[in-house]
């Protein structure tokens, strides 16, 4: 749009106050990603809901009568090469995925919050080290160091995995809030609330952080579908969860095995078009958070 | 046919009888889209700008004063432009970009408000200016050109000539930026010569330099300047004539003396009295009520200014506002300017009639 | 004794540049400044971009820290130890340029005015929502904006309640940087008016930093000339504009543009006396570096930065 | 960088001493004699405090030398060495297709915003960014190499046909293709989006106002000034897009059975065969850093703004 002269008076870009409001706005009027969140809602409800009624053991237990079976029958998705069933791997596979993904990202989320928020707002030599510490992380090959860690740390949990996946993947979050927090301090109402009497702690977390709160809310939503990705990404290599637990990347995993990936779809295509669906939601519901909190993308 | 034919006669005459005259513009009306309506920022504005003329155009924020300057170069890309430009004698709104490029740069050039986003950051000064040259005259050999982007930094009075053609936008401060902005919308000693807020980022003592370099131009171009500022004091120094905007409309148009010695409309008078004026002592600023309307909220029938005088009766406002020509040159939408008085004058006024 | 006496006030920024971001020189944003303002009064401190007034401003107040001497808040250091401005923020508050950008916009007015109280006042919330009307009433809007956002407001509005915000610890001097020269001419002449009723009723002392000479006449009862971190002259009012003595300070005024046009040719020839004056004597009123020099006074009220006699 | 370099080493050091064995794991037959085997360790430094070993280890490493691979029972350099070809290809071959792919539907999208061509193009993007690498390649394994069976499904050459011919480079390229478009087509969506967005944003500048007010036809507007100022800070990307590659060949080799480095890491990684494991790491974290400091020097060549005097 050719409008920029000062005579037209398009509503400015302004910081709409009521983030909520808007998003809500935001997501109504754009129809998939309303249905991206009523479906994400639903699955999450459900892997949650029915893992509770679902024997675990049972499910991962080896069954030699009923190897690689086609879906139909018994098993309505079929069995993998250890006759275990598809789609109860499915969903408890969904419901430690979609665990992982999201403490991971609010692992990250809240480190990178605070990290950059403390190095950009004080600044000056505690800013440069601590970026410097950040550039370090942010060369480091992630996937390499992630799967060397994996493969070194004793006593190997579904927790411990989580933090080795946040050790190294809060860098991003981080540079983003240091060089919003850098402009914002600089905007005269986070200097008039100095001049008011408030202390740095409280600028920065009462003052500048409301206003980057949507940021920081698109952010961990497009991160959350990020670590879906990565999460099963690493458990397809075999460096994710532990052999016990399954994960949508563990059935997929199965698919390294030529002879599954050619003749054996219905153990590695159902998650992998999980995974899809799951991730195209998030991201919708993400982008469409974006253009909620960026004016100038707004619809209408 | 027909038709055609008395328009032509009629440029004709008109080329004759007012040599002087550049730039005519009639009933021009400029409109955006805001969702799904046409709003009009620019609105049934008349005017003419003759050669070696410098016409000033003031105006508030909001009042249509840029996208005036805007459809002239027709630079707008989706707004919708009704009524006439003629540049010397022949129509140029709504024509082709290829017919307009032939025009823009060479016969009319821009000066724009902010010299640093109005320069392309990663080209040299050079470059740039030498590109206006080049567009225009493609025959003229890369040494020749070189030789005029010199000449020209130099003539808009950078210092180190040579140096500066190989710098970048960021190395020069403002005021300098601004004169490499005037060396590109100079170098082909175009005719009409539009400045956009020349001054308005810059500090006072660069503003007082670039406003005698566009001074000089003029002398030397016999150029035509179309000078758009809020700044009434630029305006006194600049201005031959002056047209004050409201609104979308041109409110009040004058030579510039009888304006600032008997300003008639509402509007030009309240803005006077609300700037401090170095010259004599005001205890206190006049406050014009009010705020100016936003495009989608004007008022599009009655006087536009009547909603911020509102103590003035209704009946002092014509159902239709139009220029009148009160002197000739002088000219004054609505008639409410004859009734108006400002408020605290009123008070007085009001204690009179008592006693 | 001043009100607010500020001594030979020097604010150093580092450069940083290289590998390790080592400290390669200095920019001397103010350099050696000194001032009294009087309880009451209205100090203006012009200049251009770049010549330290808003950073002197912004010293004063704590937003800038000081490299070197002393601010004397009615007779006591406003400075602390490691020249680090105590907490004078009861008494001195500052109203900012941008009306956009200085009124936080996911905050509601109720949450801005009250910020400073909250921060020095145990007040119950009652007490908070009534200080705030008051204060509200007090800049002419009404006490239901107290739930609104910043941005259903004009700029002239915003301003307004930047000012409230202001007030409400009842501080006793105001540093104004550029209140008014983001705003259109006649809301302008609103908050100009408006702080000058303010002044008045509260009996604020005012800093006024600016760059519009015709904004600082009309409003300051003494007027100081900064120029590349330095003063060059200082004065009243009637010292600055009718007896300029420095060439600084002349070809500031004569750069003001003329509101009469017929005066055109009588500015145009002031001008070129001017910048004749500065191309040919301009050794006399700076230094080798460009700067200007200490301040000697030429009589009560009136300093002006002069090479010293012999 | 140089403190990068050093920070990555320490990291890499202290991992290795992590991992469960050292140098003679693997390589001795565990029912020697355990004092004789102590004795081996004491000869070759491995009794020593850390700092002298990591100081060995720096050694020996800037001298080529990267340990000995328990497996393939071959000193570590001359087995990278051969992987490293492969990987460097795949590599080279992606980053062509990626901006074969990015500077077209970037430009055309981002000059047309808003038509249905631009829509097609970010539809894709949109979708391109939300699958993960590896199910992209599997599907394109799946679909290419198994059902269709228009490339081969696994390796880097076929077996058999003998180095120098045209039959085996034909063969190589045979090989590098699904593989690299498989990777491309993900890994250019960034920049699709990327370049679409700088464009759209410059359209909008003052200075695209000052061209066509000098008179410059839309192409020149297009060509000079916003094509040109929006794929700069593309050029600069380049280095993070080879860091990027980095976590895609491990993906893409190992759906694809291609004997490069992130496939020999993967193996290494599962049959414990660690030298191999770190030397790889530190090839590919001093790559990560090289790729950084590539886009540094690039940024500061194209824009003007940083560069250094």
């Amino acid at each position: 749009m050719e409008m920029r002269n000062e005579n037209i008076d398009i509503p400015k870009p302004i910081k709409s106050p009521s983030t909520i409001k808007i998003i809500w706005r935001e997501l109504v009027r754009d129809k998939l990603a309303l249905v991206s969140l009523i479906f994400l809602v639903l699955i999450t409800a459900f892997v949650y809901g029915i893992a509770l009624f679902l024997d675990k053991s049972e499910i991962v237990t080896v069954d030699l009568f009923a190897i690689n079976e086609p879906p139909g029958g018994e098993f309505i998705l079929g069995t993998d090469y250890g006759g275990r069933d598809i789609f109860g791997q499915l969903i408890i596979g969904t419901r430690n995925s979609l665990s992982v993904a999201i403490l991971v990202t609010l692992m990250t989320g809240v480190i990178g919050v605070v990290y950059g928020l403390v190095s950009g707002y004080i600044g000056g030599t505690v800013d440069n080290i601590m970026m410097r510490i950040l550039d370090f992380f942010l060369i480091l090959p992630f996937l390499m160091i992630v799967i060397v860690f994996v493969a070194i740390v004793p006593k190997y949990t579904v927790f411990s995995f989580s933090l080795i996946m946040t050790a190294f993947l809060w860098m991003g979050i981080a540079r983003m809030i240091r060089s919003k927090a850098l402009q914002e301090k600089e905007l005269d109402y986070a200097q008039a609330s100095r001049t008011l009497g408030s202390s740095n702690l409280k600028v920065m977390f009462r003052q500048v952080l409301p206003n980057i709160s949507s940021l920081i809310i698109v952010t961990m939503t497009l991160n959350l579908a990020a670590n879906i990705g990565l999460e099963s990404g690493l458990s397809f290599l075999g460096f994710g969860f532990p052999e016990s637990t399954p994960s949508l990347g563990t059935l997929l995993g199965y698919a390294r095995n030529p002879q599954t990936l050619e003749f054996r779809w219905w153990i590695w295509v159902p998650a992998a078009v999980l995974i899809l669906v799951l991730m195209l939601s998030v991201n919708n519901v993400g982008q469409a958070l974006k253009r909620a909190t960026d004016a100038r993308q707004r619809r209408g | 046919m027909v038709l055609k034919i008395r328009k032509n006669k009629y440029t004709y005459f008109r080329g004759i009888n007012l040599s002087k005259t550049l730039l005519e513009i009639k009933n021009l009306k400029t409109s955006f889209r805001i969702n799904d309506d046409y709003y009009a920022a620019v609105d049934d504005v008349s005017l003419t700008v003759n050669k070696n003329e410098i016409l000033g155009i003031v105006g508030e924020s909001g009042s249509g004063k840029s996208a005036l300057a805007f459809s002239i170069m027709g630079l707008h890309n989706r707004a919708k432009i009704e009524g006439s430009i003629d540049f010397k004698g022949k129509s140029i709104a709504n024509i082709s970009t290829a017919k307009m490029n032939k025009l823009r740069g060479k016969d009319m050039a821009m000066i724009f408000q902010d010299p640093l986003t109005a320069l392309n950051p990663l080209m040299t000064v050079g470059e740039q200016i030498s590109e206006i040259i080049f567009l225009h005259n493609k025959g003229l050999s890369n040494k020749k050109r070189k030789g005029r982007v010199i000449q020209l930094i130099n003539q808009v009075g950078i210092p180190r000539p040579e140096h500066t053609y190989e710098q970048f936008p960021h190395e020069l401060s403002g005021g300098m930026r601004q004169r490499v902005i005037i060396a590109i919308a100079i170098a082909n000693q175009p005719e009409l010569l539009i400045a956009d807020e020349p001054t308005t980022a810059l500090d006072v003592t660069i503003q007082s330099q670039i406003l005698d370099l566009i001074k000089d131009l003029k002398k030397d171009m016999d150029a035509g300047i179309i000078l758009i500022t809020h700044d009434l004091g630029v305006i006194a120094e600049m201005a031959d004539r002056v047209a004050v905007m409201y609104a979308g409309q041109i409110v009040e148009i004058a030579d510039v003396h009888t304006l600032f010695e008997n300003p008639l409309h509402p509007y030009t008078r309240s803005l006077f009295n609300s700037v401090p004026n170095t010259n004599e002592h005001q205890d206190r600023l006049h406050v014009i009520q009010g705020i100016v309307p936003s495009l989608q909220n004007l008022p599009r029938t009655g006087c536009r200014f009547a909603t911020r005088i509102p103590w003035i009766d209704e009946s002092a406002h014509e159902k239709n506002p139009v220029l009148h020509e009160v002197i000739p040159g002088h000219y004054v939408r609505c008639t409410c300017h004859s009734q108006f008085y400002f408020p605290d004058e009123s008070k007085e006024d009001q204690k009179h009639g008592v006693s | 004794m001043g009100f607010l006496e500020i001594k030979d006030l020097k604010v150093h920024f580092p450069i940083r540049a290289g590998l390790f971001n080592r400290v390669v020189g200095h920019v001397k944003a103010v350099d050696g400044v000194s001032f009294t303002i009087e309880e009451g009064k209205t100090y203006g401190l012009v200049g251009e971009s770049g010549s330290g007034k808003t950073t002197t401003g912004r010293a004063i107040i704590g937003l800038n820290d000081v490299t070197s001497g002393s601010i004397t808040y009615e007779g006591k250091s406003a400075l602390g130890k490691n020249k680090s401005i105590l907490n004078t923020h009861k008494d001195v508050q500052m109203i900012f340029q941008d009306p956009y950008s200085s009124l936080n916009p996911k905050k509601r007015v109720l949450d801005i005015i009250a910020e400073p109280l909250r921060n020095y006042e145990n007040l119950s919330k009652q007490e908070v929502r009534r200080r705030v009307e008051e204060l509200l009433d007090k800049v002419g809007l009404s006490p239901e904006s107290i739930f609104k956002y910043p941005h259903e407001f004009s700029g002239g509005q915003r301003q307004r309640i930047g000012v409230a915000r202001a007030i409400a610890l009842k501080p006793k001097l105001i540093i104004a940087d550029e209140p008014v020269s983001a705003l259109d001419v006649s809301v302008q002449a609103q908050v100009l008016n408006f702080m000058q009723d303010l002044q008045k009723e509260l009996n604020l002392t005012y800093l006024f930093i600016g760059h519009d000479l015709g904004v600082i006449k009309h409003l300051c009862d003494n007027i100081a000339i900064m120029y590349k971190g330095r003063y060059v002259e200082q004065g009243t009012k009637a010292d600055i504009f009718n007896n300029p003595q420095h060439i600084y300070t002349k070809r500031l005024i004569a750069a003001i543009p003329d509101i009469e046009p017929a005066n055109r040719a009588k500015q145009l020839k002031y001008r070129q006396e001017v910048q004749a004056e500065y191309e040919h004597a301009s050794d006399e009123y700076f230094d080798n570096e460009g700067l200007a020099y200490g301040l000697q006074p030429i009589s009560d009220t009136h300093l002006v930065a002069l090479p010293e006699k012999g | 960088m140089i403190p990068q370099m050093i920070l990555l080493s320490i990291l890499i050091f202290i991992v290795a001493q992590m991992m469960p064995g050292d140098a003679l794991t693997g390589i001795i037959d565990p029912n020697i004699d355990p004092a004789a085997i102590e004795a081996q360790r004491e000869a070759l430094g491995l009794n020593n405090p850390w700092h002298i070993q990591y100081i060995d280890w720096v050694n020996a490493t800037l001298h080529g030398d990267l340990g000995q691979s328990f497996r393939f029972k071959m000193p570590v350099t001359e087995l990278v060495g051969q992987r490293l070809v492969n990987t460097v290809w795949l590599g080279l071959v992606t980053l062509i297709f990626t901006y074969l792919i990015a500077v077209p539907l970037g430009i055309t999208s981002g000059r047309y915003n808003d038509t249905w061509l631009d829509q097609g193009i970010t539809t894709y993007t949109y979708i391109g960014f939300a699958i993960p690498l590896f199910i992209f390649g599997l599907v394109m394994l799946w679909v290419f190499g198994f059902k269709l069976s228009w490339f081969p499904t696994n390796g880097s050459v076929a077996p058999g046909t003998e180095p120098g011919t045209m039959a085996f480079v034909l063969s190589k390229i045979k090989h590098l293709l699904l593989p690299a478009l498989s990777m491309a087509l993900i890994a250019t969506v960034s920049t699709v989006q990327y370049l679409r967005s700088e464009i759209i944003d410059t359209k909008q500048k003052d200075f695209i106002v000052t061209a066509r007010a000098k008179g410059a036809s839309e192409q020149r507007v297009y060509n000079r000034h916003i094509l040109r100022n929006s794929l700069l800070p593309i050029a600069a990307f380049f280095g993070f897009e080879l860091t990027g590659l980095i976590g895609g060949t491990v993906f893409i080799e190992t759906i694809f059975n291609y004997p490069g480095m992130g496939l020999l890491f993967i193996d290494s990684i599962t049959q414990r065969d660690y030298s191999v494991v770190t030397s790889v790491v530190l090839l590919f974290g001093i790559a990560s850093i090289l790729g950084a400091l590539l886009s540094d020097i690039i940024l500061s060549i194209v824009d003007p703004r940083i560069r250094i005097k």
